[in-house]
């Protein structure tokens, strides 16, 4: 196959490249002098903790930023992109870290927005446009239909969309910026064959992810940055994973998953036959002191609508939930945290945090009521609380008063985290807490659910990342459609039962699980 | 006026208090503000015109400010201004009635002569209200018109006035319904409706609509307003109405000028606007001058009005309304 | 395992695909429908207490009476969709109404094309005006156009110095095409019906009509999408002016009597009828039928409240109940699909996830 | 949802920034000041202050409300409608010969309830308030009409009636202003020092990031509308006084009047942003001008003229400002472009995933 003769000319030159690039937000230096290129036929991994300016670079090769110092380079010939419009013409095809979509508009006109196939007169042809849409999602596998519209799909589809619109242009250049963080094996699957196949065409392509087992997967090359820097570049065959997460965290890192055994207490959250029509049905269970259960389950199963319903953000059609055996007002998000629950949601940007506020006032948004002596709020008594807890979860910022868009994903995570457990919950619910998060951070997010765990906190943890999944849970419940139809005890269960549970083959899951008895009684062997 | 010492009694006002003094002098430099309904409106600057007219002729200098909207509290801030200034003679013509009062009060308390004319403010915060026509004259013409132009002076009438609660018009409006009720001529003259075209020629001419489909069987309308009146003509010439239904009331010859000549209106009223003004400027001079209080009897000369009367609470009449029709309306140009 | 699980999804797509569809057009259409079947109650019910409501000729004034608000409203609706607003066009009429009428008062024997031509140039200046204050100058469209009203509308005052266009100075053939008609058809409703298909169409069935929805929808993914979003913007608001000159020569055409305050208070009537014809007021849906449908059935309430003899103090207040309910109803029939689409993704989703698995 | 509209919507302000627009809003207030004087000579005096803030008064009282709505993303142009409807109400029973110690509080319950109505078709039915307002706006004013149609009541008692427009003894302040100096440094305190407040803010920057925090975002808002409803009638009672007398179409119009004032005063239109103070100032450059100008002797279409071009101009002119300096930033040595770059870019990256 092509693959000899797109290396060969790879070392000829590089298709788009940057070269001494720097940006600098505020005090926030996020690139320094930073060189990188990308030959066709070339699969070229990014990678680096949050904040490390990964985004930035796309950004700069995207054409939506002009680097305040360095250049970008086509084809050799230094070029300023004064828009995406530009880079686009120039053949770059770019998937943003955030879904960047137009929820009003058909997925085919998201997909062809702007371009959309023409006839005479410069009409639209919606049966092309159709078709070729169509054709796309066939080869993502996905069972998407073009004139959905998009309101109202997973962030899964979404992120489909994004790709699909990405191929769309056959670019000459694709980068892709976290494409994977929301999705599942399977889709993962399907958009890596497309990469390959594109890369055999002779297209570079820059992935983005913090996942490593993907880089290996695909990748040919590596560049990993900190702060703001390139600090290797190579390929992927001459390293290992730890030898990646080293270069990255620029230190040696223990073990990924500490969660450490503690004494289970009493049920704390006591969830029985929620309901929501179209969404889930019939979900009970129950988590106690000092337990970490995880709901596992497939993109669209339905966990986050669980999570939503317990802490009162959607009204449940029946069943209710009860909290150190109280029984909480439903749909009433305030109640819920009376009660000692906290949510840390799965849309940080959306849900988890107010954007334009500073840090300081998102993490003390949960806290306002005891922070006010006689009604008014004293600035001493915020400031402390948001430093107080920016240092225990070690969050890198520049100034409390800077608007919390300024942080990076993983920071932005753990100003969340921060806000949650100022409430010092009973209960903790976190969906999807290391979405997009970097391996260091996400060791630090594990270290802590556990201490807290320690501590007698009862946590729920909705994660799709089964290695996560299997290493911190106690007990494992998982979802299929909407319904928990299976129990595992979170030691000595592998990632197959759960996929085979996850994806409702009960059947053979129910023989694996038989000779390991009655799932209820797994559930305690996490003691 | 900056004096603001005489702390009396915000009612009367000094100049009304005051005794008349027919020997005093109009003081020089005399100056008047006059302050219309809204700025804007033809007819009102032909009014304003005739008070400059008057003024000037009195060797005094004459201002006109008048705010850009209609609304009952718009004019306050003008008259506030005036009285700070410390102007002779305010002339308004007012959108309420007792919106404008109390700032008219203050300014009387500085010794501003406050002198309404074209629509009225409450008597007891102005000296001398200069009237048109006496509201009775103006109600009884258009009944009497309407009448003359329906043949047989029988059928269904209906009446399309400005806003619902412009004075002027709902004072004529009563003295034609009571008109229609006592005076047998008009037995079979049957009044349907009151429509409101709020002064506004969309409205206006929407309402006629209405009225004209509610009303199959309707003789004639009667618009005391010159807005509705051009609509309302403007609506029926040239329509299958045409000839059907009479339209009549108050109008200024320049917008009926072209359906009177077309046949299509044969006559409708008004008073000169200009005489409203000159006359209300010299009513003004007068009584800042003190010669006048705007006590009844009183009488003062008006140029080439000659010598005017003032009535009962300080009510001072034009003259019966002017007639306009295919043989005099070419005299006209306002 | 794989075998089987395909053999089932590979249906599921294309029945998913047709019943969607068809369920989507059903929305669209229930929309557009919705005011259609108000309309006719409406109509219906005017026309059993007063059967001369329903006569030709009454029925032309309905058209006639609707004729400018839904001209304003095609132009709103442009701006509306792109997450913007232009309370500006009551004024922007205003001035070109009077510029019109001044022009034939100086000269009577101006070509009537030049006049509508120097209207709807004069409108398109203001447009540019707003467009330029909210691309170039990034103001948001309410405050921007809040301000350009008071101006507008004070230039209007300044400009006619208090005089007043009556129609008697205006020539014939001027004022007939307020009066007249063609095939039945009231003259003056031809422009806005001409006007109202070109926009409708352009915005369906080309790419600059689809990048407005996208502005509107999110502007700054339209903006990483390579929409030249400033452009777009501007032409909306410069269509939006020029529309709204039109409907000021228009105007004079059809009330012949103009001075400084025509078209005061049209900018929220305009929205209004926008809104009731479905136009999301936060952009990036709807459509200019539904908002031309709105006006017509807006000023047909007042038409049809004064023939049933609602006391004139009672016409108000039923005006502004009428808009709530028809605003709520389309809200009613907005969260009902919502809900069906959200049901839908939900199973269509879940279906996947099984296949998918089922191969890994 | 956050009512962000296209490309041209402003980069978010920060603390320091706001201060600015508050200070670029005195200097233009110093400016009128010195216009005004130099136009006239009654301007700078106790008596063109009574005046002109009495005029003021309605609008101002007003203005409170509607910022805070403002700041939550929200808007309410039904105000100057209630205030119609309050009047006319007020005119009726007085007629229908209620004493006014009853009527006052009769007009401000009706004005809750109006401000309710408005509230539940916003949070509960889930309407966008624009919509609304300008439903309710013509509605009320139709009930006003109904109340008390073509009439105008105006026999109050004067020992009523100079409480509108009389100056508390020994004071240039006339008591509707001194009324306003209460309510609005309660509403001050209540948006920048509470807990209240603080949930406004964060209403207005990221309605769900807020309802997932914890905060009654509905509850809220409701109480916005409501208390919004209350001024507007006690706004009414005051006009009906101090005009000593009733009508229904009183304030018609007002509700941009008062808009224009809360985003002269720097509150963003897309909520999330905005301080009393700046509204206040803002009130005081806009009754200053139009008294300068009046006085002045400057006709009345002026004034409308200034009001709109003053708007655009306070914030088009930062705006600009900013864009120059983004301009030098990028051809002059780059690295110091930062600050007004990530003004510039934050905002948007947060906008793409704004929906
Ligand atoms: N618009 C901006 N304004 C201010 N600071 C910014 C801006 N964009 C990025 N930064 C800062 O620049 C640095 C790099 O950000 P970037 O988003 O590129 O990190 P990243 O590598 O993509 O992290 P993640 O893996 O979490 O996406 C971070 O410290 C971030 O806080
Ligand atoms: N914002 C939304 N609007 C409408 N429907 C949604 C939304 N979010 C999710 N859904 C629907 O609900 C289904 C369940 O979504 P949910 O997010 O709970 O899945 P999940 O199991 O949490 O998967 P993940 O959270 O990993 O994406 C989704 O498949 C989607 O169809
Ligand atoms: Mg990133
Ligand atoms: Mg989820």
């Amino acid at each position: 196959m092509s693959e000899p003769s797109a290396r060969s000319e790879a070392e000829a030159k590089p298709v788009i490249a940057l070269r001494g690039a720097s940006k600098a937000y505020g005090a926030v230096q996020a690139l320094r002098d930073v060189s990188l290129g990308l030959t066709p036929g070339e699969v070229r991994a990014l990678i680096g903790e949050n904040g490390a300016g990964k985004s930035t670079l796309v950004r700069m090769l995207a054409g939506v930023e002009r680097p305040d110092s360095g250049e970008v380079l086509l084809d050799g010939e230094p070029i300023t992109f004064s828009s995406p419009h530009d880079a686009r013409d120039a053949g770059v095809a770019v998937i943003y870290q955030e879904p960047t979509l137009f929820p009003d508009l058909s997925v085919a006109e998201n997909v062809f927005m702007g371009r959309h196939p023409v006839r005479s007169g410069r009409r639209i042809d919606r049966g092309a446009l159709r078709k070729e849409v169509a054709e796309l999602l066939r080869r993502l596998g996905v069972p998407l239909d073009p004139d959905d519209p998009v309101r109202g799909l997973s962030i899964a589809d979404q992120q489909i969309v994004e790709i699909a619109k990405a191929l769309s242009f056959d670019a000459r250049v694709l980068i892709m910026d976290e494409p994977t963080a929301a999705l599942s094996g399977h889709e993962v699957e399907r958009l890596f064959n497309v990469v390959r196949t594109l890369r055999d065409r002779g297209v570079a392509v820059l992935f983005i992810s913090h996942r490593l087992e993907e880089v290996f997967e695909i990748c040919t090359t590596v560049t990993v940055m900190r702060d703001g820097e390139v600090v290797w570049d190579g390929t992927t065959a001459e390293v290992t994973a730890d030898d990646l997460v080293r270069r990255m965290v620029g230190r040696d890192l223990g073990a990924l998953f500490p969660k450490q055994d503690t004494e289970i207490g009493e049920p704390v959250l006591e969830v029985s036959r929620l309901t929501r029509e179209g969404v889930f049905v019939d979900v009970s269970f129950e988590v106690r002191a000092g337990e970490i259960v995880a709901l596992a389950g497939l993109v669209g199963s339905g966990r986050s609508e669980v999570a939503r319903a317990i802490f009162g953000i959607d009204k449940p059609d029946a069943g209710h939930v009860t909290v150190a055996g109280k029984r909480l007002r439903p749909g009433s998000p305030t109640a819920a945290m009376r009660a000692g629950i906290g949510f840390v949601p799965e849309d940080r940007r959306q849900q988890g945090l107010v954007m334009d506020l500073s840090i300081e006032r998102n993490a003390t948004l949960t806290r306002l009521g005891a922070l006010a002596r006689l009604g008014v709020i004293g600035r001493g008594a915020e400031q402390r609380l948001a430093s107080e807890w920016a240092e225990r979860l070690r969050i890198r910022f520049h100034r409390l008063t800077d608007p919390v868009a300024y942080l990076s994903g993983g920071n932005q995570q753990k100003v969340v985290l921060a806000k949650w457990l100022a409430t010092d919950p009973k209960v903790l619910i976190v969906d999807e807490p290391t979405r997009g998060i970097d391996v260091g951070t996400k060791a630090e997010v594990h270290r802590l659910l556990s201490e807290l765990a320690a501590r007698g906190l009862a946590v729920l943890m909705i994660s799709s990342e089964l290695p996560e999944v299997l290493a911190m849970a106690d007990r494992i419940l998982v979802m299929h459609e909407g319904r928990l139809i299976r129990e595992l005890p979170g030691r000595g269960t592998t990632e197959e039962t759960v996929m085979q549970a996850a994806t409702g083959r009960i059947a053979e899951a129910a023989i694996t699980a038989a000779d390991e008895g009655p799932a209820d009684g797994l559930g305690k062997e996490g003691q | 006026g900056e004096t603001r010492d005489d702390e009396d009694d915000g009612g009367g006002g000094t100049a009304a208090e005051g005794e008349a003094n027919p020997e005093a002098e109009i003081p020089e430099g005399l100056e008047v503000v006059s302050i219309p309904k809204q700025l804007g409106n033809p007819y009102e600057e032909i009014e304003h015109d005739g008070v400059k007219e008057a003024i000037e002729e009195l060797g005094g200098s004459h201002r006109y400010e008048g705010p850009t909207d209609a609304g009952a509290s718009s004019q306050v801030p003008l008259i506030n201004a005036a009285a700070q200034q410390g102007v002779d003679a305010l002339i308004i013509a007012a959108n309420d009635p007792n919106a404008v009062c109390p700032a008219l009060d203050q300014a009387r308390q500085r010794d501003v002569a406050i002198v309404a004319m074209d629509s009225d403010t409450a008597p007891e915060c102005r000296s001398i209200f200069i009237n048109q026509a006496s509201s009775e004259d103006i109600g009884d013409t258009q009944i009497e018109m309407v009448c003359e132009q329906i043949e047989g002076c029988e059928g269904e009438i209906a009446i399309l006035s400005a806003t619902p609660n412009a004075t002027n018009q709902n004072t004529w409006i009563e003295f034609m319904e009571e008109e229609l009720e006592e005076n047998e001529k008009y037995a079979n003259l049957e009044l349907v409706e009151i429509a409101y075209g709020n002064d506004d020629d969309q409205k206006s001419f929407q309402e006629t609509q209405g009225l004209l489909q509610a009303y199959p069987d309707l003789k004639g309308i009667i618009a005391p307003t010159t807005v509705g009146i051009a609509a309302a003509a403007r609506y029926i010439c040239g329509s299958p109405y045409e000839g059907k239904v009479v339209v009549t009331g108050l109008g200024t010859p320049n917008q009926m000028r072209k359906f009177v000549k077309s046949g299509c209106v044969e006559e409708f009223a008004l008073w000169n606007p200009a005489d409203v003004g000159y006359l209300a400027g010299h009513a003004a001079a007068n009584l800042a001058a003190g010669r006048i209080t705007g006590a009844e009897g009183e009488t003062f000369e008006a140029g080439r009005l000659g010598e005017y009367e003032i009535g009962e609470n300080g009510e001072v009449i034009l003259g019966p309304p002017t007639r306009f029709n295919q043989d005099n309306i070419d005299d006209f140009d306002f | 395992m794989s075998q089987p699980a395909e053999a089932v999804a590979a249906p599921a797509p294309q029945q998913s695909e047709r019943s969607r569809r068809d369920f989507l057009n059903a929305v669209v259409r229930v929309r557009e429908l919705g005011l259609i079947v108000a309309l006719a109650l409406l109509i219906t019910i005017t026309a059993i207490a007063e059967p001369r409501f329903v006569e030709a000729a009454s029925l032309r004034d309905l058209v006639r009476n609707a004729t400018i608000i839904a001209l304003l409203a095609v132009g709103q609706t442009l701006v509306l969709v792109t997450r913007n607003l232009d309370l500006s066009v009551g004024s922007v009429l205003g001035l070109s109404a009077f510029m019109a009428g001044d022009l034939f008062q100086n000269n009577p024997d101006l070509p009537i094309p030049l006049v509508f031509a120097l209207g709807i140039l004069l409108g398109a200046a203001a447009g540019v005006i707003n467009g330029a204050l909210v691309t170039f100058g990034r103001l948001p469209a309410l405050v921007a156009t809040l301000g350009t009203l008071y101006v507008f509308r004070g230039l209007a005052f300044v400009w006619t110095g208090g005089s007043q266009v009556n129609a008697e100075t205006l020539p014939d053939s001027f004022l007939s095409i307020g009066t007249s008609t063609i095939l039945g058809v009231p003259t003056i409703a031809l422009f806005t019906v001409v006007a109202l298909v070109i926009v409708g169409y352009a915005l369906r069935n080309y790419r600059a009509g689809r990048e407005l929805y996208a502005i509107g929808s999110n502007p700054q993914a339209a903006r990483l999408a390579g929409i030249r979003t400033d452009r777009r913007v501007m032409a909306a608001f410069v269509a939006s002016g020029a529309l709204a000159g039109l409907a000021g020569v228009l105007f004079t055409a059809r009330y012949g009597t103009v001075d400084a305050t025509a078209g005061t208070g049209y900018e929220l009537q305009v929205i209004a009828a926008a809104v009731i014809g479905g136009v999301a007021i936060f952009g990036g849906s709807g459509s200019v039928w539904g908002a031309a449908l709105g006006a017509v059935l807006l000023t047909t309430i007042t038409s049809a409240l004064i023939v049933l003899k609602v006391p004139a103090f009672w016409q108000q207040a039923v005006v502004g109940a009428l808009l709530l309910a028809a605003i709520a109803l389309d809200r009613f029939i907005a969260v009902r699909v919502a809900e069906r689409l959200r049901q839908r993704s939900t199973r269509t989703t879940a279906a996947a996830q099984a296949r998918n698995g089922g191969e890994r | 949802m956050s009512a962000e509209r296209a490309a041209a919507a402003p980069a978010p302000r920060r603390l320091s920034e706001l201060a600015r627009w508050e200070a670029l809003i005195f200097l233009l207030i110093v400016g009128t000041m010195v216009l005004g004087s130099g136009l006239s000579d009654e301007f700078l005096t106790g008596d063109n202050f009574s005046f002109t803030s009495a005029d003021m008064a309605e609008i101002a009282l007003m203005a409170l409300p509607l910022t805070l709505i403002v700041i939550t993303a929200e808007i309410d142009l039904s105000v100057a409608s209630i205030l119609g409807l309050s009047s006319a109400l007020m005119g009726e029973l007085w007629v229908a010969g209620w004493p006014i110690e009853a009527i006052i509080p009769f007009c401000l319950l009706v004005g809750a309830v109006c401000g309710a109505f408005n509230a539940v078709l916003i949070t509960r039915v889930g309407l966008p308030s624009l919509a609304v307002t300008i439903g309710t706006l013509t509605m009320y004013r139709g009930f006003a009409l109904v109340v008390l149609g073509d009439a105008a009541v105006a026999d109050f008692p004067e020992s009523y009636t100079r409480y509108g427009f009389e100056n508390v003894p020994g004071t240039i302040i006339p008591y509707p202003v001194a009324l306003f100096g209460v309510l609005a440094i309660v509403f001050a305190v209540v948006l920048h020092k509470t807990k209240f407040g603080r949930e406004i803010y964060a209403i207005g920057a990221n309605q769900e990031a807020a309802f997932f925090s914890g905060v009654r975002v509905k509850r809220i808002k409701e109480i916005l509308f409501v208390v919004s409803g209350i001024v507007a009638a006690l706004a009414g009672v005051i006009m009906t006084l101090r005009l000593a007398s009733a009508r229904a179409d009183y304030g018609t119009g007002f509700e941009l009047t008062v808009v224009a004032a809360v985003v002269l005063g720097g509150v963003s239109i897309f909520g999330g942003k905005g301080s009393i103070v700046g509204v206040i100032l803002a009130l005081f450059l806009l009754g200053g001008i139009r008294s300068a100008l009046t006085l002045g002797q400057i006709s009345q279409e002026w004034v409308t003229i200034v009001t709109g071009a003053l708007l655009i101009a306070a914030v088009l002119g930062p705006n600009l400002v900013q864009r120059a300096r983004e301009a030098r930033a990028h051809s002059r040595d780059r690295g110091r472009s930062a600050r007004s770059g990530s003004l510039e870019h934050r905002p948007r990256e947060k906008r793409g995933t704004d929906e």
